[in-house]
């Protein structure tokens, strides 16, 4: 994307991001929320198009309405605020585990061609680079929400061809691994990056470049993957957020700490 | 149950944390986290600790960065705002720390199963994980009834349970509200259990809501009163998180010299709770203060 | 969630509780029992029901005498104050009802791996009983740490939880006090819940205490305004245990002619809670309710 | 026990039996407390030698200060009164499994000499004559607490040779039955009867009469026992309740509902 691209626009990329992870969320769904832009992603869902989607933290909160105040983390005070029910993490992992949670949203360092991530260790496990924070619950919503969507920076570095260690499980090796290893349900649905989104072969259960963002091109997209990124035959071009989910997302977040408007 | 249990926060950490012992803490996740009792383990120079919880927020990389900490066990260890923490990576980095990396679900059920006395708990999670990778306690089982394949996740049963919580009364009978996270299981789970409270209130208010009461108080080992125990931690009732002090922190500790110059800052030099909200200062005070209130309806207990 | 989920009772059975469905009740054990719904179920005929809970009290008795049920896992069916039972004596000793085996424990444990989406849970219990000979979902496991031998609970998830409440809303968000018992559990391992309630109240004050809320409303099939719903057991807050109407049931019961006579007294002529409230009568009605109220402090959910 | 004897006494069979069960409770001790009798032994405990006596019942409940009026059973509304806490059936359990309670109180249809108990068929499975109530948490009790106590109407046809369902584990077979078959601990150490109490020996897991109730002899308790029974060599008699303690039994059931003054 050029600098005058950017100038010229309305939005920043982490904002382009949050209206594209918002539009996975249909209207009532069950969304399990996490930490960051996926928490934004729902506050924007849930103010536009789904009214009636209920949200499930690992905190041990579920929420139907959206929280009085902006709020820059999940246990922010406004959160628990007329909450539909606080109770323990136990509870809403057991929402997760029996497969009452539709879609989740889990960022990553490393991503590979079957959507499995790295937030643990870069370099793996016998020779670690970088310890990340690891899991938290973001393991368990790979495995066991009925889709999830990966949320990522797109860099050659963080898209290889292989993780260095699973900590969230993709499609592991390709077709069906999650039957295979005992998954009950699941599997990564979309990928939205800082270039385009891309989506998963029904059946080799790669990963495929099905739009990318206004001013970016798919040659560019594969330049920033670490293997040879098939490219959809229908690729369009991600849709941009309209004013009404602008003025939404400036309210969730004023101070642009996760939109980065003012970084 | 007639003996006080209050104690200086300084009397119950000699007291009940040896080094070597296993703590579990920040069991609400991201709210109640004991930072006041974190600092006064730095303070008592421990050493061998084996720190146990879901995500701690920044509060494990304190301990790790003052070299209490032996071994983790745990989902997640950074800055919920900010991201990765320095003091773990460090130590992770340099092979000076032993971890055991668990999921938010396999530690709650790891805490489930010691609460529950049986020494492991099934789950559907973590399958074609690399957590079995390096966690030990984790393997797969297959179900004696449906033949489905699951992870096996091994009971944790920690020395202390380290609780930070609104009131409580002398004997140990504490009131939690907002989300739970962890903390009934991990309470039932462990030997010995240190209260923090922010108000140390009479039996009367609390035996009046035994619903509200997080853990029997017969278990409880000691209550200590400290308020702000918990900043920057959000405490529902009392005070919002502070996001600045999460970002000050992340800013400090990127480097060793930094994150010792945050330690005598904000441990060496508040051992007393008046001496941290000194250290706070009334506009930080006044701007984390809640601005809504909104009180619960009564229930009646009577007959 | 704006749509109102408020039904009739007869409404409420008619529609979630087909024949043949799985049906867990009687969730705090002595207390919250859902007798109007009980009855309901008898006054619409249901067949071929099977009844899940740890005790019921006397609940389950009166469904079984009035031909509706053919299968009970449970852990106790009798009469708390009295002894045993006889509607499920006799259904036992003719052998015409199925019945599952189960412990207090093993009850628990199946409904919490329904709720937990495992399908099974490990229990110390049992072991050396002759449960498992009357019960084919307990089975011996080693654990794959420890060795120990356990017993394997399989998962339960029944169709339909009906629980009785103190207060609700008309979006099935409601609240419970006083003890637990299996509630929360089962209420999650159920796929669907029909909640009656002593109060219809505003979502207002159901959300100023979301610790209060049993299980999160989104999940709640239908709401049932029913005053005295749980009598003769206790409702906290409401009104006393009818100590003399268990004692009445002991006797009335007896025979299968002397039940007959009870079903009619109380259950056919009872549609509405007006006629239930009427044939209590004033007198009983003054007995049970609560003479010592105490309510509890609230606590602060601001921001 | 002749019609004499009874008239001339200030307490009941009944008061006799929850007098002994009470003394059974040390001062400090977690117990599991049970319907009927037991329940009356725990709060004449507590209120005479075990003020610090902690209670735990199996509907979720924890207290240590006696119920501010009388109750019929456990699930009264004054029990609930000012409990230390109120929680779930799964959390009371937590703590009995766990090895945190130190005794209970178990009732029984049937009991043989290695103290297992039937509560659920009599005639056996096969060939049931009598359907009970079944387990509810005694087989729980008995399987996990530290110690538990038999409570038992001593009659020929309840005190049987072998069991015909083990509800409720007691020795098993006798010896290390109990640590073959994987209980963790525990089991019965005292049986309470209308006529005497037994013990269990140490070595054979068979119970011996301990005790015999004011007026009743080792002959008579044989004579009621379906299996040779072994007599202690310092064979006592049991004390009988103090004018303290049946104060205080008559304040806990006033109208004798469990102790039988009236009926």
């Amino acid at each position: 994307m050029t600098k005058q691209n950017t100038k010229s626009r309305k939005w920043t990329p982490a904002e382009l991001m949050v209206t594209a992870a918002a539009r996975e969320i249909a209207d009532g769904e069950v969304v399990f929320v996490g930490m960051r832009l996926p928490l934004l992603g729902f506050l924007l869902a849930k103010s536009t198009h789904a009214p009636d989607a209920v949200g499930v933290y690992e905190l041990g909160i579920v929420r139907d309405t959206l929280a009085p105040e902006p709020i820059l983390t999940m246990g922010d005070l406004p959160n628990l605020y007329r909450a539909q029910w606080l109770a323990d993490t136990a509870d809403a992992m057991a929402l997760l585990q029996q497969g009452s949670v539709d879609i989740s949203f889990i960022g990553g360092a490393q991503v590979d061609r079957f959507g499995n991530l790295n937030t643990s260790y870069i370099g793996g496990v016998e020779n670690i680079t970088t310890r990340l924070p690891g899991s938290g619950g973001a393991c368990d919503l790979a495995c066991l929400a009925k889709r999830h969507i990966i949320i990522m920076s797109h860099e050659k570095r963080r898209f290889v061809p292989r993780v260095d260690y699973i900590t969230s499980p993709g499609y592991g090796d390709g077709g069906n691994w999650r039957q295979q290893v005992g998954l009950p349900r699941g599997g990564p649905s979309t990928v939205i990056t800082t270039l385009g989104i891309l989506r998963f072969d029904s059946d080799s259960r790669e990963m495929a470049l099905s739009s990318v963002h206004p001013g970016i091109t798919a040659d560019m997209v594969a330049e920033n993957t670490g293997w040879p990124l098939h490219i959809s035959a229908d690729l369009s071009q991600t849709p941009e957020p309209s004013d009404e989910e602008l003025v939404m997302l400036r309210r969730f977040d004023p101070q642009g700490y996760w939109t980065g408007r003012k970084s | 149950m007639s003996t006080s249990k209050l104690l200086t926060l300084s009397e119950a950490v000699s007291r009940f944390v040896p080094d070597g012992s296993s703590l579990t803490m920040g069991l609400s996740l991201e709210s109640l986290i004991p930072f006041a009792a974190a600092h006064e383990i730095i303070r008592q120079r421990k050493r061998n600790l084996t720190l146990i919880g879901p995500i701690s927020d920044i509060l494990f990389d304190q301990i790790i960065g003052a070299g209490c900490v032996r071994n983790v066990r745990a989902a997640w260890v950074g800055n919920v705002i900010t991201g990765s923490c320095y003091n773990f990576r460090r130590a992770i980095e340099t092979r000076t720390l032993e971890m055991e990396d668990h999921s938010n679900l396999t530690v709650a059920m790891a805490l489930r199963a010691g609460a529950m006395g049986v020494p492991f708990m099934p789950a559907r999670t973590a399958l074609g994980s690399d957590l079995f990778k390096t966690n030990a306690n984790l393997k797969i089982i297959n179900c004696p009834f449906s033949g489905d394949r699951l992870t096996a996740v091994a009971a944790i049963n920690p020395d202390v349970a380290i609780v930070h919580v609104q009131r409580a009364d002398e004997y140990g009978n504490a009131h939690v509200w907002g989300n739970l996270g962890v903390t009934r299981d991990a309470c039932l789970a462990s030997r010995s259990i240190i209260i923090t409270a922010e108000e140390i209130v009479s039996p009367d208010i609390i035996s009046r809501d035994p619903n509200r009461v997080i853990t029997p108080g017969f278990r409880v080992s000691a209550v200590v009163h400290r308020p702000w125990g918990g900043h920057p931690s959000p405490v529902p009732g009392y005070y919002n998180r502070d996001h600045q002090a999460f970002i000050d922190y992340r800013n400090e500790s990127k480097t060793v010299e930094g994150f010792a110059d945050w330690q005598k800052r904000w441990v060496s030099g508040t051992e007393s709770h008046q001496d941290y909200i000194k250290l706070l200062g009334e506009n930080r005070i006044a701007e984390l203060a809640l601005k809504q209130h909104m009180m619960t309806e009564p229930v009646d207990y009577g007959y």
